[in-house]
Order: structure tokens, then C-alpha cells, then sequence
């Protein structure tokens, strides 16, 4: 048994599983909820199933086709991988489950949200264990375009428009990251990760190949001020679209941009790009939360909430250059799966919440006591892992990052760290001061249980992952770029 | 120099001219009827010019077959998508030019 | 100079003139154009660079090259019926102004 | 897992998993919710019981949980927690009684216990930390369980008093995440140790432990209401009388105190700290907010905010004591810890029933309120003299051991402190006592609820402040009795100065 | 390739593809751009062949040209019959901006070219190995053998893109005729009747010739479109029982074809599309040949446009004999 669960490619099936089940989906509409939960259970399975095997025989690659690179592709489980992947099973399931519930047999919307949400689902599994430049950008290509179908998915004007902002902004992007492909290949004859890692020169071509690649990416990623385009696609989506827009899709670029950075030119950039990316990710984190505290609509809240998340994660190019790699490592990719999962239960709630009092303006949605005040704390129960609060993976994560910048001594980072945890904390607040004003409105009706569950188990989910980060954070440098003590001590 | 190579050059050079000349009445005729006129004037007798230089330039009998397929495969083409501008045209309310506007 | 670097040159002018072309004009069409041409200008710099290897071509960049063209049209497809729906649903053509963004 | 390492979580999770329950409980089950928070504050209370004796030992009870590789959440028992867990256990029992009757019938009840219950829990959990980095982690959570406390109402006032506390603690609390970030990165493990773990440290680090003891206090001061990090406890006051009367006398003040204790006995050392430099101008502090809190207290009209501004007055008598460095000043703060504790929680309770029975919010409305209630007020006047320090209460003797520990520590001025706040308590809280027994009672009080059984309040209102009222005499005059707090803090004190 | 006698041509070639694309950027009225776009892909196709990527160059033709090209018309008629008529300028820039943009433009294509210069003189590239294993890929052609199986991955998920087109335009929008009535005309039903089978045919042989020599499924599929197409622009429809299910099973045929395959790895203890040896070559053919069929069909649905309604395309019917002719 142990020989099977050590050998078996146990990945291949996060991908393989979403795409038949799309497939089926697409073929009997009427039992695509049913394909839907059936491949949200293996597909977490399988990620169980990987950390497994991570865990016990480190990380593992497989030749596709049986072509060793540069010939043929690699897909590679390692810790990187593995918490992207753990990020994806917990966000894809508990989206899942609540999106039977959201979504009626009656609507249009289901018919094609599986459909497109297995190909998504699919597509970001593949994205995550892939190790191959330019089968990152099929990948991605195919997250981008499900990504953008979901976010139309409802046809409202705004959505229409939000996706057509997605597409074109996607599209740029990823023709930017193709010629940086392309200039690779011509110098170097591959584009398979680690031979690259080994052969690349830290020369103008390369650095031109690393900037043209990391501007696509950055603007699929939405990082300040390519931002543009994340909050009408994410808050005018139906909300288990924008869950997944938020929770998953903006890691997955976030993760070849990691990859590229640390693996394939470590030496090539230069600390100005660096440091560039880091204020860039400052820029997102203030300007971010500052947005948000002026949004009326609590989907735009949120939206504008995960523009400035993303600015933390670019914290770990500037952190991570010297002693805190590890830990400036660490903390980022505990931080993905915290933001994952607390900003995924967060646009659930809002599904919610709009269903019952049916708009999302924050000024008409006080309700102590009542159905909105649950759903409202339930939203601040996500939002305590958004913040940092412990005992939460959010705080196990801010943490790390702010013991790298001290270790690092990168001190305006740090301050940027506190004043974002402050000000998440103020537009978290606005949401949750409504959960304790009485509410003049009628009482609302309660919502079914599959609206209420899922969200509250998965930000339950979040914050005790704070308690149990022991394993994730060792993990996450299994095969990792970086490597060195996790909390590192200056003892002089 | 193989006489097949003289044929073919001379052939080219006859192609030219149709070429030429259809693509000035593309530009300069008056009216869609009558650029439609031009443009087949270049499509067939320009193009199977040109098919024939190059059939005589190829290796096997095959693929001279081949190039004299594209030719009858743009005539036929041109000929439908001609007669259907036209038409459309003509539905639309065109009148065809008659030398005085 | 050698003749794939003239076409690399080729490729990376395409490139930009595509972006131009994407950022500077409004409607959607175009910006659609853009974007087609700034692929194209991708594929010819992707094809030229990795042409340069002696002997015969490496057919690698050519596969994903193929690869490219599909998936582009693939993108072109659904932008186009976006825009269509766009045009249909609000009768306009190009992005809203930032003031509809709210 | 060994009965010695899950006693501490078990002491936890006595009031955390009540609490928990109590959050998926509908409104009306008010029976099951009863039983679930008193049988959690008994059972809390007798797994405390079984601790103590082991403590008294010297015998420790660890529990760790490794969070990351070289970062565990250490729970620990040791005579310092324990005279915190005590005192908050027991006042969680006495205000969970409190409670149920003062809530009667007001709507919110499970989620206003289910916070209850976390903050208690997050208390148990600073008391029982074992470093600063668990320390830290129940400290947040104490804040934002205490949030919802803050705000039950829902009225606009208390929003805006629970935004104005969230932005003075969260502020606080960045400090203090970057203080301990940054001691655990130049000082490696940060456990509480009797007599400290910094002293050995390389002499070129002190400039840096000098920031960071800067950091740490200005994260604890907000909570422990140092001015001028006090702006939110008078503002405060909005919440219901129990919550006030948990937050000043146990939660959150307490909190803010006893970090300060474990930053300078258990990180710094409390000679490594003085020999830093570090204390005398916390200790100015702490004496500049006693002055300042008492001068304030003198001008409010509004009971429970002369009892706030008192509050910030007399949680700095903590902080001085910590910081005149000497072992009798030491006595002084930690036992003033308990006994101010049980003399502000009275306070609180009877200023809660006058707003319950009679809608009495104002000194000025209490002229003759003894005679209406008579229990209450003797309580009240109890809590009041204890304030003052008059023999043989409570507060005596923490303030007499303040004087001893200042003649000690040759630190006259701190005498002279004393000597002012003095006078300034028993300026603002005499003219009270005056009001309450002499005063002409109006024709009538701004709401009464008369009682068919002739009691001045209902029971559960009146048995909470008497308890603590009595046990306010008795821990002035039992004060020598075997393990009375001033016997306990005496073994704390000989364990934080003899290595 | 050094410079030879063909220097003015690939002078001249570069600047004409830059000109086409210029003009389709900037010529206010957009029938005229998609126009010059078409021109210019076809002027690509030439560029490819003198690339020396034949396979490329008949890609390019078929669908960058084709296809692209079909897309961008019957968008333009539709938008133009939901929005009105009007021409595309530029945006108004101000000054600033643009300066902002042309130089940040600009300096990226210095910044890039200069680059070049550190491109290597004798670059390796993955030919030889390509030849080195051509034997044992199941084709003889190297771009098929790539395309197919040693990036037969990358081919999956593309196939995977192309679905999810059709499933993004089809939850979009119904099917909106873009043609106000089938072309009709004696010619084109005779056209028709001749060019059909000649598409098939041809589509038949470029998938056949795939194998050893540039073309393949990708090609085929597209000339199988096109006869699609004809067909339904002279009034041919699917008939309403096969618009459901069947018309889905077909679209989903090659991909599930191919993913069937590829799980044959993992099942039997080897890696994710590594086919067992003895049944490389009977596979990737059974895949290739659905693949096209699926193709063809995904690439009309998107000319399409919209998911189907069940009905024909067109309001008034179509004639019986256009409906015969497409069996």
C-alpha cells in the first residue's frame, strides 16, 4: 500500500479529474453539480494524497510521455506546489459545495459555471505542478480564459465589462510573458525550468527576457498600478466566481513570477528589481486598503481588499535576497494559502448577504442578531486571517514576513507591514461594526445551509491552519529555490 | 541556361502585366462592378501565368497537377465571390457606372 | 546582420506597434486587431530567434509557435463575441468610463 | 499527551469550548447556556484548584505546540500566572452570575456569552503563556474578542467607542508584534524566566533593547491605560456593567498590567532592566498617570466614567510598583493587581445596579440611593474605602506595601505620589459615600423597579458585588492567612530576586 | 541564413508586414482594417515559409488568415447591426501621455534589440534531439512528433483552450445570424457541390500528410471549417434533434479521445501521455483524425457565435436544397 501511495503520480489526477469532469459537465448539464462535488472530493484527495507523499519521500517529478526536458515537459510536486495545490483543494471545494447551493438547476449560470469552473480548476492544478516556460503559458492562457468566461458569467453589463477588461489586460500579459519565452529559447535552446536554472547567464538578454516576462505577469497578477482591471472583473462576478478569481486565480501568475525570480534567475535580477517590486507591492498594500475603505459596495471592499493583499506577496523579492530567504519564503506562501482561503470564504459571505437582503451597499446592510448579523460575523471570522490576527495562518504568515524584514533589516518594509494590518483592520471594521447595529429592516429570511456552512468552515479552516502551520511551513521548502533556517536568529 | 528556365521567365514576365493592371483598376476604376472586372483580370490569366512558370519548374508530374489545382481552385473561387459582390451590390441598390458622374 | 535577426527586429516592432495599438484606441475591435498583431509579432520574433541553428530548422519553437496561433484565436474568438455582447447589451463599443467603474 | 501538559490547555479550553457552543445556541435555550458558563467557570475554577498545590512546589506544567520550526505556543504555570488565573477565574464566575441577571431578557444574550467566554479564555491564555510570543498571540485575541463586548449595544456611541478602542489596542498591538519579532531575532527564545534571559546578551544589543523595551511597553500601555495611551477606556464605559466591570477589573487593563510585569521581571529581569535604565522613567510614568487619572476622576459626573478615570489611576499603582525596582514595591503592584481587581469589580456592580434598578447614571442623581438600596451601597462604600486605602482593606495594604517598597528603593518622591493620590481618592469617593447615606432622597428616581418580593434588586444582581465586597475586607484582613494573594505574591517576589 | 541575393526581400517583406499592420491600426473605418489584417496575415504566411516553417506558414494561412479573419467579419457585422456604424479613432491623448507612452515604447524596443546583440552566435535548439527520437515518436514529420507527443501536453491543454472558447461564447450569447439571409445564387450552389468535397478531400490529405511532412490536425481541421462554413452561409443547418447532445459529444470527441489516451500512463504505471510502445503510432493517428473532426466543428462554433438555439440560424427557412446538399 505504502509502495503505491509513494510511487503513484498521485498529482496528474488534480489535473486530469477536472478536466474529464468539465468535459461531462459540458455534456449533461443536468448532472454537472454532481460531477462537480464527486471531483471536489478526489481532487482534495489527491492534493492529500501528494502532501503524503511530499511529506514522506520529498518532492517528485514526472517526465510527460516518458521525454526527459529539454525534450519533453516536466511537471514537478514540490512545496511550492504543494501549498498552491493545498490552496486550490481547500478554495475549489469549498466553492464547490456552496455553488450547488447558489447556483439553481433552473439558472442559465449553472449550465456553464461547471463547465468552466472544472477547466479552471484543472488549468490552475496544472499551472501549479508545471516546469516548463512556455507550457506555463498554455496554462495560464487556459486560467485566464476561464477565469474571464466565469467573470462574464451573470451577462450584467458591468460583468460583461469587467471581463472584457480581464481579456484584454490577460492578453497583453501574456504575450509579453511569450516573447520574454521566446527570447529564452533563442538564447539557450530550453524551456524547461531547472535545466534553465542551470544554464542561464545573468546577462542584458536575460534581464530583458526576466522584465518582459515579470511585466506580463505582474499586470495578470493585477500588482499596483496594473490593478486596473481586478476590481470590476472580481466584484461584478457572480460571488463563487469571485471567490475563485481572488482565492485562486491572481496566485497562479504570482507563482511563476516566484519561479522565474528564484529558480531560473536568481542572479540575473539586480536588487533595484527588487526593491522595485517591493515598493510596487507597497504601493498595493496602501493604496489597496485605502480604496477599500471608501468602497460603498461590500464586493468592492473586498476586491480592492485583495488588490492590497497582493502587494504583500511581492514583499518576498526585496525580503528574500540574503539570510531571510527562507523565512521571507515561508511567510509568503503561508500568506497565499492564508489570503486563499480567508478571501474566498469572504466573497462566499457576500453571495450570501446579497442573496438575502439583495444588494451588497454597505449602507443598507446593518442587522444585529438577525441572518445579516451572522453572515457579518461570519465575514469577520474570514476577515481575522485577512488581517493577521492570531491565532490565524494570516498571523503565522505576518509573522514570518515581518521577522524577515527585521532580519533583513529592511525596516520601511516593515513599516508598510504594521500600517497595512492597521488599515485592513479599518475597512474590516466598517464591515464588521454593521454586524452589532440593530437593523430596522424586517427580519430576513434564513439562508439555506449550503450558503452557510461551507464559508464558515473554511475561515474556521483558515485560522486553525495558524495552529496546525508547522508541517505547511516545512514543506514549502521541500525542492524550494530558497533554503535556510525558517526563524532565524541574529545572536551575535 | 535549361530552356525550361527561358520558359519560365518568359511566362513570369507575361504574368506581370496582369498583375500590374488589375491592381491599378482596383484602385482607380470608378465603381465595385467594374474593380470586380479588374481583379479577375489579374486572378485568372495572371495567376495561370505564373502556375504555369512554376509547373514547369517542378520535379514531378504530381505537383505540377497540384500548382494547376490552385489555379482552377481560384478561378472557381473568384468566380463565385465575383458574382456574389456583384450581386450583393446590385441588391443593395448600386447602380453600375455609366460614365458620367 | 543575418536575415532571422532582421525578422526578430520585425517581430519586437510588431510587438509594440500591438501594444500601441491596444492601449491607444477604444474600440473594442481594434483593440482586438492590436492584439492579433502584437501576437503575430510574438510568433515572428519566437520563430526567427530559434531559427538561427545550423542545419535544419529546430521544429520545437515551430510546434509552439502552432501552439500560439491556436490559442490566440481561441482568445480572439471569445473577445469578439464579448464585444459582440457588449455592442448588443449597451449599445456601445468600447470600455466604460471610469466613472461607471464604481 | 501527560495530564501535566494538557492540564494547561484543559484550563483553556474550559471556557473557550463553552464558549464556542454557546455561539450556535438559539436565543431562548438560556437554560443550556447557564449551565454551559457556570459549569465551565467551576470546572475552570477546580482544575485551577488542582494546580496550585504543584506550583507552590515549584513544579511546573508546560504544554507546547510547535507553530513553526523554533516557535512553539507555550502554555506554563507558574506562581505569577497563577495569581492572574486565579483572580480571573474567580471573577469570571462571580461576573458570569452578574451577567445572566443584568442581561435578563435583553436580546443578543448567546453571542454577547459566546465573547464573554473567548475573552476569559484569551485571558486564561495571557496568564498562562509562556512566552512572549504566546503572550503576544492571546493578548491579540483578547483584543478582538473584547470588541463585540465593547459594542453589544450597537447604538452609534458604543460603534464609535469599540472603533476608537480597536485603533488604540490594534495600533498597540503592531508595536508589540514588532518589539517581540524583533527581541526574537537578536535574543533567540523569549520564555518567561524568574529573573529574566536578556542579561547575558552581548552589551553592543542594548541600544536595540532599549527600542524594544520602548515598543513593548508602548504595545502593553495601551491596554494597561498608561497615559496618554488611555484614551479608550473612559469611552469605553458605553458597554453593559458586566463587561466594564470584567474589562477593568481582570481583562483587558489587567492584561496591559501583567504583560508590563512579565516584559520586566520574566524578559528583561527586573535588575537587568534597571540596570538598562528602563524603569525610572516608566516609573514617572506610571506616577504622572496615577496624579493625572485621579485629578480627571475628580470632574466627571458620569459614575461609571469617574470609575474609568479612577481605573487609569489605579492600574498605574501596578506599574509602579513593577518599576520601583525593589522587592516590597514588587509586593505592593502584584497584589494590588488582585486587590484592585476586587475592589473595581464591586464598584462596577453596584454601579451597575443603580443603572438596572433605578436608571441612576450620574453622582448627582444618587443623593439618599442607600436607603432605596442598602446592600448595594454598602458594597459600593466598601469598594470605595478599599479605593482609599483605609485600614483594614484590600487597598491598604498594597498601598502600604507601595510606601515600603518606595522608603526601599530611597524613592521618596514615590511616597509623595502616593500620598497625593490618596487624598485625590478619597476627594472624588467620599463626597459619593456622603451623597449615597445623607443625602436627601428625591421624590423619585429616574426609573424603579419595585420588586414583589420586597428585595432592593433581583438576587443574581445583589449576591455578585456582596461576594466581592466581603472578599474585599477579608483580603485586607486575612492578608497574613497561608496563601492569602499578599502570602502568594511574597513567593512570586522571592522567585523573580533570587536567581 | 546569411544575407544573399534575398536581402531586398527580407527588407522589403518586414517593412510591408509593418505597414499592414500600421495601416490596420490607424485606417478609420474597421471593414478596411480587418481587411489589411487579413493581408497582412497572408503576407505573414510568406515570412513563415521564408522562416523555413512551412507548417507554421499553412497555420498561419488557415487560421491566422482564415479563420481570424471570418471571426473578425462577422463580429464587425454584428456589432455594427447592435451598435450603429461608426468609425474608431484614437483616443484623445493628452500630450503628456503620449510622450509617456512613445518613450516607454520606444525605449523597450531599443532596450530589446540592443538585447539581441547577446543572442548566441551558434545557438543549440532542440533539433538534433528531435531527430534523435523521431523513430520512436509514431510520426515522421518533427513538428507532428512534437505537437503530438513529445509536447503532446502542451497539445492537450490547448485543445483544452479551444473548448473552453466554445463553452465562454456559448455562455455568452445565443447564435445571432450575421448574414440577414443565406446567400443564395445558382453559382454558389454549384460552387458548393464542387468545393465541398474538394475541402474534405484536401483536409483528408493534409492530415495524412502530417505525418511525414508539414500539415496536420490543426491545418485539416481548419479546411474542414471552411467547408463548414460555406455551407452554412448558403443556408445548410444542423437540424434541431442533433444541435443538442450529439452536436456536444462531437465537440468533445477529440479531446476526450486524447485525454482517454494520455491516463493510459498513469493507469499502467508510467507518466501521463506516455503511450505503451507498440501502440504509439495507432494511437496518436486515432487521436489525430478525431481531433480534426472536433476541431473543425469548435472552430465554426466560433464563427457561430453563440450557443444553439435549437432552431435554424436564419428567420425565414432555409431552402430544402441547401439543407440536402450538406449531407
Amino acid at each position: 500500500m505504502d509502495a503505491v501511495l509513494l510511487t503513484h503520480p498521485w498529482s496528474v489526477w488534480t489535473i486530469i479529474v477536472p478536466l474529464a469532469a468539465a468535459v461531462l459537465a459540458f455534456l449533461v448539464p443536468r448532472r454537472a453539480p454532481l460531477a462537480g462535488i464527486i471531483t471536489a472530493l478526489s481532487v482534495a484527495l489527491f492534493v492529500a494524497a501528494t502532501a503524503y507523499r511530499i511529506f514522506l519521500a520529498g518532492p517528485h517529478t514526472q517526465m510527460l510521455g516518458g521525454w526527459q526536458a529539454p525534450l519533453g515537459i516536466t511537471l514537478r510536486a514540490d512545496g511550492p506546489a504543494l501549498i498552491m495545490l493545498l490552496t486550490s483543494g481547500l478554495v475549489g471545494l469549498t466553492v464547490s459545495l456552496y455553488a450547488t447551493g447558489y447556483f439553481t438547476a433552473a439558472d442559465r449560470q449553472q449550465r456553464y459555471f461547471w463547465p468552466l469552473w472544472l477547466l479552471l480548476w484543472a488549468a490552475c492544478n496544472a499551472l501549479f505542478l508545471s516546469g516548463d516556460l512556455f507550457n506555463l503559458y498554455v496554462t495560464l492562457e487556459l486560467v485566464t480564459l476561464s477565469s474571464i468566461a466565469l467573470a462574464a458569467l451573470n451577462g450584467s453589463p458591468a460583468a460583461l465589462d469587467g471581463a472584457m477588461r480581464y481579456l484584454l489586460a490577460g492578453l497583453l500579459g501574456s504575450l509579453s510573458y511569450l516573447l520574454g519565452v521566446a527570447l529564452i529559447y533563442g538564447a539557450y535552446g530550453t524551456v524547461d525550468l531547472t535545466l534553465l536554472g542551470q544554464t542561464v547567464r545573468a546577462d542584458g538578454l536575460s534581464r530583458a527576457a526576466l522584465a518582459l516576462m515579470t511585466a506580463g505577469l505582474l499586470l495578470k497578477t493585477a500588482l499596483f498600478p496594473l490593478h486596473f482591471w481586478l476590481p470590476p472583473a472580481h466584484a461584478s462576478a457572480p460571488p463563487p466566481v469571485s471567490a475563485l478569481l481572488s482565492g485562486l486565480v491572481v496566485k497562479a501568475p504570482l507563482l511563476i513570477l516566484f519561479r522565474l525570480w528564484f529558480e531560473v534567475f536568481p542572479d540575473t535580477a539586480t536588487a533595484g528589481m527588487a526593491h522595485l517590486l517591493g515598493i510596487l507591492g507597497c504601493g498595493a498594500i496602501i493604496w489597496g486598503s485605502l480604496m477599500a475603505l471608501r468602497q460603498q459596495r461590500l464586493k468592492l471592499l473586498v476586491a480592492y481588499s485583495t488588490v492590497a493583499q497582493i502587494g504583500y506577496f511581492f514583499l518576498l523579492f526585496p525580503l528574500a535576497r540574503g539570510e531571510a530567504a527562507a523565512t521571507a519564503w515561508v511567510g509568503v506562501f503561508l500568506l497565499v494559502l492564508a489570503h486563499g482561503c480567508s478571501k474566498a470564504s469572504m466573497f462566499l459571505v457576500c453571495g450570501t448577504i446579497t442573496r438575502l437582503a439583495g444588494h451588497d451597499r454597505l449602507a443598507g446592510l446593518a442587522g444585529a442578531g438577525g441572518t445579516l448579523g451572522a453572515r457579518l460575523l461570519v465575514f469577520a471570522l474570514a476577515a481575522v486571517t485577512l488581517v493577521g490576527m492570531p491565532p490565524s495562518s494570516g498571523f503565522i504568515a505576518k509573522w514570518l514576513l515581518i521577522n524577515a524584514a527585521i532580519v533583513a533589516g529592511q525596516w520601511w518594509y516593515l513599516a508598510t507591514i504594521a500600517l497595512g494590518t492597521l488599515l485592513a483592520s479599518g475597512y474590516v471594521l466598517r464591515v464588521l461594526s454593521l454586524a452589532f447595529t440593530e437593523s430596522q429592516s424586517p427580519p430576513l429570511p434564513v439562508a439555506p445551509r449550503i450558503l452557510r456552512w461551507p464559508p464558515l468552515a473554511l475561515s474556521v479552516v483558515a485560522v486553525l491552519l495558524g495552529l496546525a502551520a508547522f508541517h505547511p511551513a516545512v514543506l514549502t521548502l521541500a525542492g524550494a529555490p530558497v533554503s535556510g533556517i525558517i526563524l532565524l536568529e541574529m545572536v551575535p | 541556361m535549361d530552356p525550361r528556365d527561358i520558359l519560365s521567365i518568359v511566362f513570369l514576365l507575361a504574368a506581370a502585366p496582369f498583375f500590374l493592371a488589375g491592381t491599378i483598376g482596383l484602385l482607380r476604376f470608378p465603381d465595385v462592378f467594374c474593380r470586380l472586372h479588374a481583379l479577375t483580370k489579374a486572378d485568372n490569366l495572371g495567376l495561370g501565368l505564373i502556375v504555369i512558370a512554376l509547373a514547369l519548374q517542378a520535379d514531378t508530374w504530381l505537383q505540377s497537377a497540384r500548382l494547376l489545382l490552385i489555379w482552377l481552385l481560384v478561378m472557381l473561387s473568384g468566380a463565385t465571390v465575383a458574382h456574389l459582390i456583384a450581386r450583393t451590390a446590385l441588391r443593395a441598390g448600386r447602380k453600375p457606372w455609366s460614365g458620367r458622374s | 546582420m543575418s536575415v532571422p535577426l532582421i525578422y526578430t527586429a520585425a517581430g519586437i516592432f510588431l510587438f509594440l506597434l500591438g501594444t500601441y495599438g491596444l492601449v491607444a484606441y477604444a474600440h473594442l475591435l481594434r483593440k482586438i486587431l492590436a492584439a492579433n498583431i502584437m501576437g503575430s509579432g510574438v510568433f515572428m520574433a519566437f520563430i526567427a530567434v530559434a531559427g538561427r541553428t545550423p542545419g535544419a530548422p529546430d521544429p520545437v519553437p515551430h510546434a509552439m509557435v502552432l501552439t500560439g496561433i491556436v490559442v490566440t484565436v481561441a482568445f480572439t474568438s471569445v473577445a469578439l463575441a464579448l464585444a459582440v455582447r457588449i455592442a448588443r447589451t449597451s449599445s456601445r463599443v468600447h470600455l466604460s468610463g471610469r466613472d461607471e467603474e464604481q | 499527551m501527560s495530564w501535566r501538559e494538557a492540564l494547561p490547555v484543559l484550563i483553556v479550553l474550559s471556557s473557550l469550548i463553552p464558549g464556542l457552543i454557546i455561539f450556535t445556541l438559539p436565543e431562548e435555550r438560556q437554560r443550556l447556556r447557564t449551565a454551559l458558563n457556570l459549569g465551565g467557570a467551576l470546572v475552570k475554577l477546580s482544575l485551577v484548584a488542582v494546580l496550585f498545590p504543584f506550583v507552590y512546589l515549584g513544579q511546573s506544567f508546560v504544554f507546547r505546540l510547535p507553530l513553526l520550526p523554533g516557535m512553539d505556543l507555550v502554555l506554563h504555570a507558574d506562581a505569577l500566572s497563577l495569581l492572574f488565573i486565579v483572580l480571573s477565574a474567580f471573577l469570571w464566575l462571580v461576573t458570569t452570575l452578574y451577567a445572566i441577571g443584568y442581561l435578563e431578557g435583553s436580546p443578543h444574550r448567546s453571542r454577547f456569552f459566546g465573547f464573554f467566554s473567548l475573552c476569559v479564555s484569551s485571558t486564561t491564555g495571557i496568564a498562562l503563556a509562556g512566552d512572549l510570543i504566546s503572550f503576544v498571540i492571546f493578548y491579540e485575541m483578547l483584543t478582538i474578542s473584547t470588541y463585540p463586548l465593547v459594542v453589544h449595544r450597537g447604538t452609534p456611541e458604543a460603534l464609535r467607542a469599540g472603533r476608537i478602542y480597536l485603533a488604540y489596542t490594534l495600533s498597540g498591538g503592531i508595536l508589540l508584534l514588532v518589539g517581540t519579532a524583533w527581541l526574537r531575532v537578536i535574543a533567540g527564545d523569549l520564555a518567561f524566566v524568574a529573573t529574566g534571559i536578556l542579561s547575558a546578551l552581548d552589551p553592543s544589543l542594548h541600544p536595540s533593547l532599549m527600542v524594544i523595551f520602548l515598543l513593548l511597553i508602548l504595545g502593553l500601555g495601551v491596554k494597561a491605560a498608561l497615559v496618554p495611551l488611555h484614551g479608550w477606556l473612559p469611552l469605553a464605559m458605553v458597554a453593559p456593567a458586566p463587561v466594564s466591570a470584567l474589562l477593568h477589573a481582570v481583562a483587558v487593563v489587567k492584561a496591559g498590567a501583567f504583560g508590563i510585569m512579565r516584559v520586566v521581571y520574566d524578559v528583561y529581569g527586573i535588575e537587568f532592566a534597571a540596570s538598562l535604565g528602563l524603569l525610572q522613567p516608566l516609573a514617572l510614568i506610571a506616577a504622572m498617570t496615577v496624579i493625572y487619572g485621579s485629578v480627571r476622576t475628580l470632574f466627571q459626573d458620569d459614575l461609571k466614567r469617574r470609575l474609568a478615570y479612577s481605573t487609569v489611576s489605579q492600574v498605574s499603582y501596578i506599574a509602579l510598583g513593577i518599576d520601583v525596582a525593589g522587592p516590597l514595591a514588587t509586593i505592593g503592584g502584584l497584589v494590588h493587581l488582585v486587590h484592585q481587581g476586587m475592589m473595581k469589580i464591586t464598584l462596577f456592580f453596584c454601579a451597575g445596579n443603580l443603572a438596572e434598578t433605578l436608571g441612576i447614571h450620574k453622582i448627582s442623581e444618587m443623593n439618599g440611593v442607600g436607603r432605596r438600596l442598602p446592600w448595594t451601597m454598602a458594597a459600593f462604600t466598601i469598594g470605595a474605602l478599599g479605593m482609599i486605602g483605609l485600614p483594614p482593606l484590600a487597598g491598604f495594604i498594597s498601598k502600604w506595601y507601595l510606601v515600603l517598597g518606595g522608603l526601599e528603593a530611597e524613592q521618596n518622591w514615590v511616597i509623595v505620589v502616593l500620598m497625593l493620590s490618596t487624598l485625590l481618592n478619597a476627594a472624588y469617593f467620599l463626597p459619593i459615600i456622603y451623597r449615597i447615606w445623607f443625602g436627601a432622597p428625591p421624590q423619585s428616581w429616574p426609573r424603579d423597579r419595585v420588586r414583589a418580593d420586597g428585595r432592593e434588586t433581583s438576587l443574581l444582581l445583589l449576591l455578585p458585588p456582596l461576594a466581592t465586597g466581603l472578599l474585599v475586607i477579608m483580603l485586607g484582613l486575612l492578608a497574613a492567612a497561608p496563601f492569602s494573594p499578599l502570602q502568594w505574591v511574597q513567593i512570586i517576589t522571592i522567585r523573580e530576586y533570587i536567581p | 541564413m546569411t544575407p544573399g541575393p534575398l536581402l531586398l526581400f527580407d527588407l522589403l517583406l518586414p517593412a510591408v508586414l509593418l505597414w499592414l499592420a500600421w495601416r490596420s491600426l490607424t485606417s478609420s473605418d474597421l471593414f478596411r482594417a480587418v481587411i489589411l489584417f487579413i493581408a497582412f496575415n497572408l503576407l505573414l504566411a510568406l515570412a513563415w515559409v521564408r522562416l523555413e516553417a512551412p507548417d507554421v506558414a499553412l497555420a498561419e494561412a488557415a487560421i491566422g488568415a482564415g479563420v481570424t479573419g471570418t471571426l473578425l467579419l462577422a463580429a464587425l457585422t454584428r456589432i455594427e447591426s447592435a451598435a450603429g456604424r461608426r468609425l474608431s479613432r484614437p483616443a484623445r491623448w493628452r500630450p503628456a501621455a503620449l510622450v509617456l507612452t512613445g518613450t516607454a515604447l520606444l525605449a523597450a524596443a531599443a532596450g530589446l534589440l540592443w538585447s539581441l546583440r547577446l543572442l548566441p552566435t551558434m545557438p543549440g535548439g532542440l533539433g538534433p534531439l528531435v531527430d534523435r527520437h523521431l523513430a520512436e515518436s509514431g510520426v515522421d514529420h518533427p513538428v507532428t512528433a512534437v505537437l503530438l507527443n513529445f509536447r503532446g501536453y502542451d497539445t492537450l491543454l490547448e485543445v483544452a483552450v479551444l473548448l473552453l472558447a466554445v463553452i465562454a461564447i456559448w455562455c455568452l450569447d445565443e447564435a445571432v445570424p450575421f448574414l440577414q439571409q443565406p446567400l443564395e445564387s445558382p453559382l454558389l450552389t454549384g460552387f458548393n457541390r464542387m468545393m465541398l468535397p474538394i475541402l474534405l478531400l484536401s483536409a483528408g490529405y493534409l492530415l495524412w500528410l502530417g505525418s511525414h511532412a508539414p500539415g496536420g490536425a490543426f491545418q485539416a481541421a481548419s479546411l474542414l471549417a471552411a467547408g463548414l462554413l460555406l455551407a452554412l452561409f448558403s443556408g445548410a443547418s444542423l437540424p434541431a434533434q442533433w444541435s443538442g447532445l450529439p452536436l456536444r459529444l462531437l465537440l468533445v470527441l477529440g479531446f476526450l479521445a486524447f485525454l482517454a489516451a494520455a491516463i493510459i500512463g498513469p493507469l499502467t504505471g508510467r507518466a501521463l501521455l506516455h503511450y505503451p510502445p507498440a501502440w504509439v503510432k495507432p494511437l496518436i493517428l486515432l487521436v489525430e483524425w478525431l481531433l480534426t473532426l472536433s476541431i473543425a466543428l469548435i472552430l465554426t462554433a466560433t464563427v457561430i457565435g453563440g450557443r444553439p438555439t435549437g432552431s435554424r440560424p436564419y428567420p425565414p427557412p432555409a431552402s430544402p436544397a441547401a439543407e440536402g446538399r450538406q449531407r
